[in-house]
């Protein structure tokens, strides 16, 4: 694996980017609100792997120094970006039951979901 | 290589090749229900099998892969099943060759017509 | 060079993944999607050495996720362009006084 | 269409003590297959989490009591995963021959038969096993009416449905259960 | 139109990330005097936790979790501030009819297991992958699994909101105690034991199962908010 | 034995490559449900073989997980085409 | 020592766990608990300023890692004044709120004093972290309390303003952790103070990149102009109390962490006039906006806006004088405009529609409330004998100093413009004749003190400036001491 390792790093940055670009795209044109949401969901995934992938190390190992690895330290990768990561799902997924529930809302009081229809203030 | 790697090493091929076919049978068969079946028998036992060929390499995880093994092959023909039934209540009916027989299809539509969905 | 290319294959399958969610008119099939991009992602933080968040990312992005759109969609609408029919029905109602 | 849930009958006092111990005991199994080690703190902690949790899911947790630690019924037992073992190993080769060949060899159909099994848990696994064993899937189970959708229909009739189907393993269940 | 500006505008966004990302090298150590080293030798030699992501989420940066248990806290009271109902309109059913038999006994068999599998890995935060978080997910998606295929299945609300609240307040009075006694807020007060022991990492374990329970009970109550809403 | 799980990761590739031409082609929800079924399972046996690769009991947990859950997120969607949700 | 920082997260966050169970025992108990949460915030916080006047700054250090490893809270003269500030205010909200509109009912009650108090502790938070992560954590835990409490009315509109401020404050968040995730990977670590140590190692494509996302992130919650279209809505929507403690927490909380990543983080040249084009552009775009509003919470929200442009021009001249200007503008503006939104939504209390035409007339009935409005009013616009005055002097002192002559005259401008709105509305509220479908609400007795309270500071400080002017003159010293905060930081480890 170690070989081929600028090929993994343009594809694992390069999908992360894409998950972001995808991502923000959905969330800017589309029209149905929940498209918006799902769209706010895929370009986190896309962070989190992003966060994860900058803390990745050459032929590394998690950190956890369970039976048998009590001392390879040194190889292990950064847990930090990990913690960062874990985080940050549960915050992404807390903001995406309020969007959902905004969602459901909105469309009780519009009768719609598109959001080009939903104009009673100016946006 | 000792007698258990050879059979560990077995499982693998042999589970890998079953899945495999599972998912070929999803590709190649022409409707819901015998996709259905493809996929739930062949990758259960494909996954089975890989997983147990897994716990001959390492007897250490063979407890943890039975537990493994066991709820696979405890949920996937549950949920299997509960896709069958719920497509067959979008009245989604299988393919059959002429004069096949449908059961069911009278206790969903009691008049036997048959709607587009 | 197999390991790579398996990579690879199940990064592009990711990100066809999500294209197929932003572009598919069917919520509920883009909500499918969206948990095989939960799945392979969390496939992808497991080779990436990080199984914290791979059982994190599988656990919330299996179920919950999916439930949580599903039961908006279930609330709403399945389809993107669709509109309600009460709706509809009312405006016709108005236009006809 | 739906017969009402009876998850919530009341039982029996000794029922409950008897299905209290046989979740533990399953319980604490599955708590070593997790941890997948006999250590002391483990199992411990194993035994009362176990414990705790099946207290408190006793109305649910229902399927079986310590009966079925008699040793006939653990042969029984045996016996049906070797059977269902070798059922399932059959039934791959046989979607393998049909996937395979390039003229699909199929002959799809729906087909009913009905059942003497009582408990909705033995139905379940009868259903399961169905489900794993030759070209056949089951769709819904209705009282006691089976509805299988059967890749290569043999018949129609359900006695000779059940015949080629279910009889082994409903043999065993029922013994079993 | 639209459309074309919002691409031309994510091209351009696009090719600075991956400017950016190409200058940081994929599997190398970036920098040398990060707080890496720190948190992974005193995971192992004055925490004793084996796993050093559990060390940095409850110990060295605690104070994040008990924000993020706040977020979720708050995303479910927000929750159901945003679809408040009259009191008469909140017992209503929104499950029609209860799945099959079969689905039914398959669940009632699974749910003490996936409870099991939750508790274990909450349990085991300190020693393997997960947590309080992934372990009351799990709890909660079981309860999902109940509350969908039977019809009736329903935790009451009385608990929940108990559970919730005394393992938040549990939390916090850890928090204070290591404030009181150790002179700052989180630390651990429990000796710390043996590596890779079950009973190890000191508070940290205790801090986890009570994320756990936590984090389970919102995320039910995050469901049945959800789930009985007819829009 | 490197040699075995690198032949078991490029048949399970094939696989993966005809359940995602079955995701996207499928007619009905049902098919595309499958699909993500099968591709759970294959994930399940896919991270077993990772975690071999990489000498890791503990990586295994994630394997239970989805093991376990992968059927509940089928069952979700089941309940919601079944019109009970 | 008589308390300490960890304690303003720690007490109202076990409050909000406590509070539901209470509920349950007895129901006033979620209205009482909030307030005397805040009260003991408002109390610890005088008290710990008090001490760090003869101690200097308070580093907590939170689970026993010192600070690069674990995260710190500093309560410094600086972030101590703001807590002040921010705790005062809140407990003033808390106080209007007591029985406002929807809060009479058990169920909403308790949700909108959880989201209130936990909004307040977030801001605090952000205030107080030293920390970049947690920073993020916290801002998260002000917007989603900032996204319920924005749809607590059960309206059309509410759901859909706060729908588009969770739409910003998503992107934002992601944006923030790209940039955070930017900076950790070349420094190695999450500290503030060790970061500002580091920043000199950095690329500087990487450090404008990092600056940039992380601005974009912020300046949502700061108001900044091509990020503000939220607050418009948001303010308009919310319920009035929320407008108040929209403007003058969490958006002063912003600004802070704005400028305590602008000034104490980075060492750019070009970041200093990137505040002062920002202020400007969002200042002149504002108050323009807020000439042709028809609603009055509109147009209070475009000013508050304005004046947060404003602080980021006076922050952006970069010298002491304008530090101190700024701070004292964000300080009499957190006052003014908080009396503003109090008295202005009793003025248009039972519509929801909140034209400025409903204020027609209100100066007959209620006469006090009108008055208070009238003050808030003067007091912005900057008339002499008003606490505004001695801030806006104090900005173009400031700006004059460094030779800025263009930038006094442009405000001076644009101050002509706020008069001629504002005095628009007083215009209307005494000289107009009562439309006939508006009835007047009497504010409760809460509400009047609240108000009261609010309309004695801002008379009390125009008449006598000093009383705060020392305080904010050794914030302000605080916060352009960059080396101090670093060695403070660091050397408690």
């Amino acid at each position: 694996m170690e070989k081929y390792l600028d090929i993994l790093e343009i594809a694992i940055y390069g999908s992360a980017v894409a998950l972001i670009l995808i991502g923000l795209y959905g969330a800017l044109t589309k029209k149905s609100l929940i498209k918006i949401v799902l769209g706010l969901s895929i370009m986190d995934s896309g962070i989190h792997l992003m966060m994860i992938a900058l803390g990745y190390l050459k032929g590394g190992t998690a950190p956890i120094f369970s039976k048998g690895f009590e001392n390879s330290a040194d190889q292990m990768v950064d847990p930090i970006p990990q913690a960062l990561v874990l985080t940050a799902i549960v915050i992404g997924f807390g903001v995406t039951a309020v969007a959902l529930s905004l969602v459901i809302r909105l469309y009780r009081h519009h009768d719609t979901l598109r959001i080009d229809e939903i104009k009673n203030l100016k946006w | 290589m000792s007698i258990m790697e050879i059979i560990g090493s077995f499982l693998v091929i042999v589970g890998s090749i079953f899945l495999f076919l599972g998912a070929l049978g999803i590709y190649r068969m022409p409707d819901l229900y015998s996709r259905l079946q493809a996929g739930t028998k062949a990758t259960t036992l494909g996954a089975m099998s890989v997983i147990l060929g897994v716990g001959f390499w390492e007897p250490d995880w063979f407890l943890k892969l039975l537990v493994l093994v066991v709820f696979i092959g405890y949920s996937n023909p549950l949920s299997s099943h509960a896709m069958a039934r719920a497509m067959f209540k979008k009245k989604i009916f299988p393919w059959t060759k002429e004069g096949g027989v449908d059961a069911y299809k009278e206790v969903i539509e009691p008049t036997g017509e048959k709607q587009e969905s | 060079m197999i390991f790579l290319i398996t990579v690879l294959l199940i990064l592009l399958l990711m990100v066809g993944a999500a294209i197929y969610a932003i572009v598919q008119k069917d919520l509920l099939f883009a909500v499918i999607a969206s948990g095989v991009i939960s799945l392979i992602l969390s496939i992808l933080f497991l080779i990436l050495q990080a199984p914290d968040v791979a059982l994190t990312e599988a656990a919330i992005g299996v179920a919950l996720t999916t439930i949580i759109f599903i039961i908006t969609i279930r609330n709403t609408v399945r389809y993107e362009d669709e509109r309600n029919k009460k709706k509809k029905q009312k405006n016709v109602k108005k236009l006809a006084k | 269409m739906n017969s009402q849930p009876t998850h919530l009958q009341p039982l029996s006092t000794q029922t409950k003590v008897s299905r209290f111990l046989m979740n533990w005991l399953l319980l604490t199994i599955v708590w070593i297959g997790f941890t997948g080690t006999f250590d002391l703190h483990e199992l411990l902690t194993g035994i009362v989490v176990a414990g705790i949790l099946s207290f408190m899911a006793i109305r649910i947790f229902t399927c079986c009591d310590l009966a079925l630690l008699a040793p006939k019924k653990l042969f029984y037992l045996g016996k049906f995963i070797v059977v269902f073992l070798v059922a399932l190993v059959k039934s791959n080769f046989d979607m393998a021959r049909r996937v395979l060949s390039p003229a699909l060899p199929i002959n799809p159909g729906v087909v009913k038969f009905k059942s003497q099994l009582k408990s909705n848990f033995a139905k379940m696994v009868l259903a399961n096993a169905i489900t794993l064993t030759p070209g056949t899937l089951s769709i819904d189970v209705i009282d006691d009416t089976f509805y299988i959708h059967w890749i290569d229909v043999k018949s129609a009739d359900p006695e000779v449905a059940f015949k080629e189907i279910a009889e082994d393993f409903e043999n065993l269940l029922i013994k079993i259960f | 139109m639209k459309k074309y500006i919002v691409l031309g505008l994510l091209a351009v966004l696009g090719y600075y990330l991956m400017s950016i990302f190409l200058l940081v090298d994929f599997g190398l150590p970036h920098f040398a005097h990060g707080v890496k080293d720190v948190y992974l030798s005193s995971s192992k030699n004055i925490l004793k936790v084996s796993n050093a992501v559990t060390a940095i989420v409850v110990n060295f940066r605690g104070f994040d979790t008990l924000g993020e248990v706040t977020v979720l806290f708050l995303s479910a009271t927000a929750m159901s501030g945003i679809l408040y109902k009259k009191r008469h309109d909140i017992g209503e059913r929104s499950i029609l009819f209860p799945a099959s038999s079969i689905i039914r006994s398959g669940a009632k068999m699974l749910f003490p297991s996936i409870t099991l599998l939750g508790i274990y890995v909450f349990i085991h935060g300190h020693l393997s992958p997960g947590g309080g978080f992934q372990g009351g997910t799990i709890i909660a998606t079981g309860f999902l699994l109940m509350l969908l295929t039977y019809q009736n299945y329903s935790v009451s609300h009385n608990r929940l909101v108990w559970v919730e609240s005394v393992a938040g307040m549990l939390f916090v009075i850890i928090g204070l105690a290591g404030y009181f006694m150790k002179g700052s807020f989180l630390e651990n007060v429990l000796p710390v034991g043996e590596l890779n022991d079950l009973f190890s990492g000191g508070v940290i374990g205790i801090i986890y199962v009570l994320v756990g329970f936590k984090v389970a009970a919102e995320l039910i109550g995050i469901i049945y908010t959800i789930l009985h809403e007819k829009g | 034995m490197e040699y075995i799980i690198y032949f078991a990761l490029s048949i399970m590739a094939v696989a993966l490559v005809f359940v995602a031409i079955r995701f996207i082609k499928g007619p009905t929800t049902g098919d595309r449900v499958i699909a993500l079924d099968t591709l759970t399972t294959l994930g399940v046996s896919g991270i077993v073989l990772a975690s071999y690769l990489f000498h890791r009991f503990i990586y295994l947990d994630v394997a239970l997980v989805y093991g376990v859950l992968g059927f509940i997120g089928v069952i979700v969607i089941a309940r919601y085409l079944e019109g009970a949700l | 020592m008589v308390g300490s920082p960890v304690l303003f997260v720690a007490i109202p966050l076990l409050a909000a766990f406590l509070i539901p169970l209470m509920g349950m025992i007895w129901k006033e108990f979620v209205r009482i608990i909030p307030g005397l949460v805040l009260a003991y915030m408002l109390v610890l916080s005088v008290s710990l300023i008090i001490y760090i006047q003869s101690h200097g700054t308070i580093v907590e250090v939170i689970s026993g890692w010192g600070p690069p490893v674990g995260i710190n809270l500093v309560f410094s003269p600086f972030s101590g004044a703001l807590t002040t500030l921010m705790t005062f205010l809140g407990l003033l909200v808390w106080l209007y709120s007591h029985k406002f509109k929807r809060n009479v009912d058990y169920e909403p009650a308790k949700k909108y004093f959880i989201l209130l108090m936990l909004m307040v502790t977030g801001s605090v938070g952000m205030v107080l972290t030293g920390d970049l992560f947690n920073m993020f954590v916290f801002i998260e835990i002000v917007s989603i309390s900032g996204y319920g409490l924005t749809s607590f009315f059960v309206r059309r509109d509410s759901a859909e303003a706060a729908f588009k401020f969770l739409l910003m404050g998503a992107f934002a968040s992601s944006f923030l952790l790209i940039g955070i995730m930017i900076i950790y990977t070349q420094l190695g670590t999450l500290n503030m103070a060790e970061i500002a140590q580091r920043m000199p190692q950095m690329d500087y494509h990487m450090k404008v990149f990092s600056l940039i996302f992380i601005l974009v992130a912020i300046g949502v919650e700061a108001e900044t102009f091509p990020l503000n279209g939220w607050a418009p809505d948001v303010y308009t929507q919310a319920p009035g109390p929320i407008s108040a403690a929209m403007s003058g927490i969490v958006v002063k909380a912003a600004v802070y962490a704005n400028i305590r990543i602008i000034y104490t983080m980075y060492d750019l040249q070009g970041a200093y006039e990137y505040l002062l084009i920002i202020g400007l552009i969002t200042f002149i775009v504002a108050e323009t906006a807020a000439l042709k509003q028809e609603r009055l919470k509109r147009m209070l929200a475009y000013s508050s806006i304005g004046q947060m442009g404003l602080a980021m021009i006076a922050f952006g001249i970069g010298t002491k004088e304008g530090v101190y200007a700024a701070l004292f503008l964000m300080f009499s503006h957190a006052i003014i405009k908080s009396l503003l939104f109090f008295s202005g939504s009793y003025l248009v209390y039972n519509k929801t529609s909140k034209y400025i035409k409903h204020v027609n007339g209100m100066g007959k009935y209620l006469p006090i409330t009108a008055f208070l409005f009238t003050l808030g009013a003067f007091a912005i616009i900057g008339l002499p004998p008003f606490m505004g005055f001695w801030s806006k002097l104090a900005l173009l002192s400031a700006a004059a100093d460094s030779n800025l002559v263009i930038l006094v005259a442009v405000i001076l401008v644009v101050s002509i413009v706020e008069a001629v709105y504002y005095l628009r509305v007083v215009n209307r509220i005494f000289f107009f004749k009562k439309r006939a479908n508006t009835k007047p609400e009497k504010p409760t007795i809460n509400a009047m003190i609240a108000m009261l309270s609010l309309a004695a500071i801002v008379l009390v400080i125009g008449f006598y400036p000093d009383l705060v002017t020392g305080l904010i003159e050794r914030a302000a010293d605080d916060l352009m001491d960059k080396g101090r905060y670093i060695g403070e930081i660091l050397s408690k480890n």
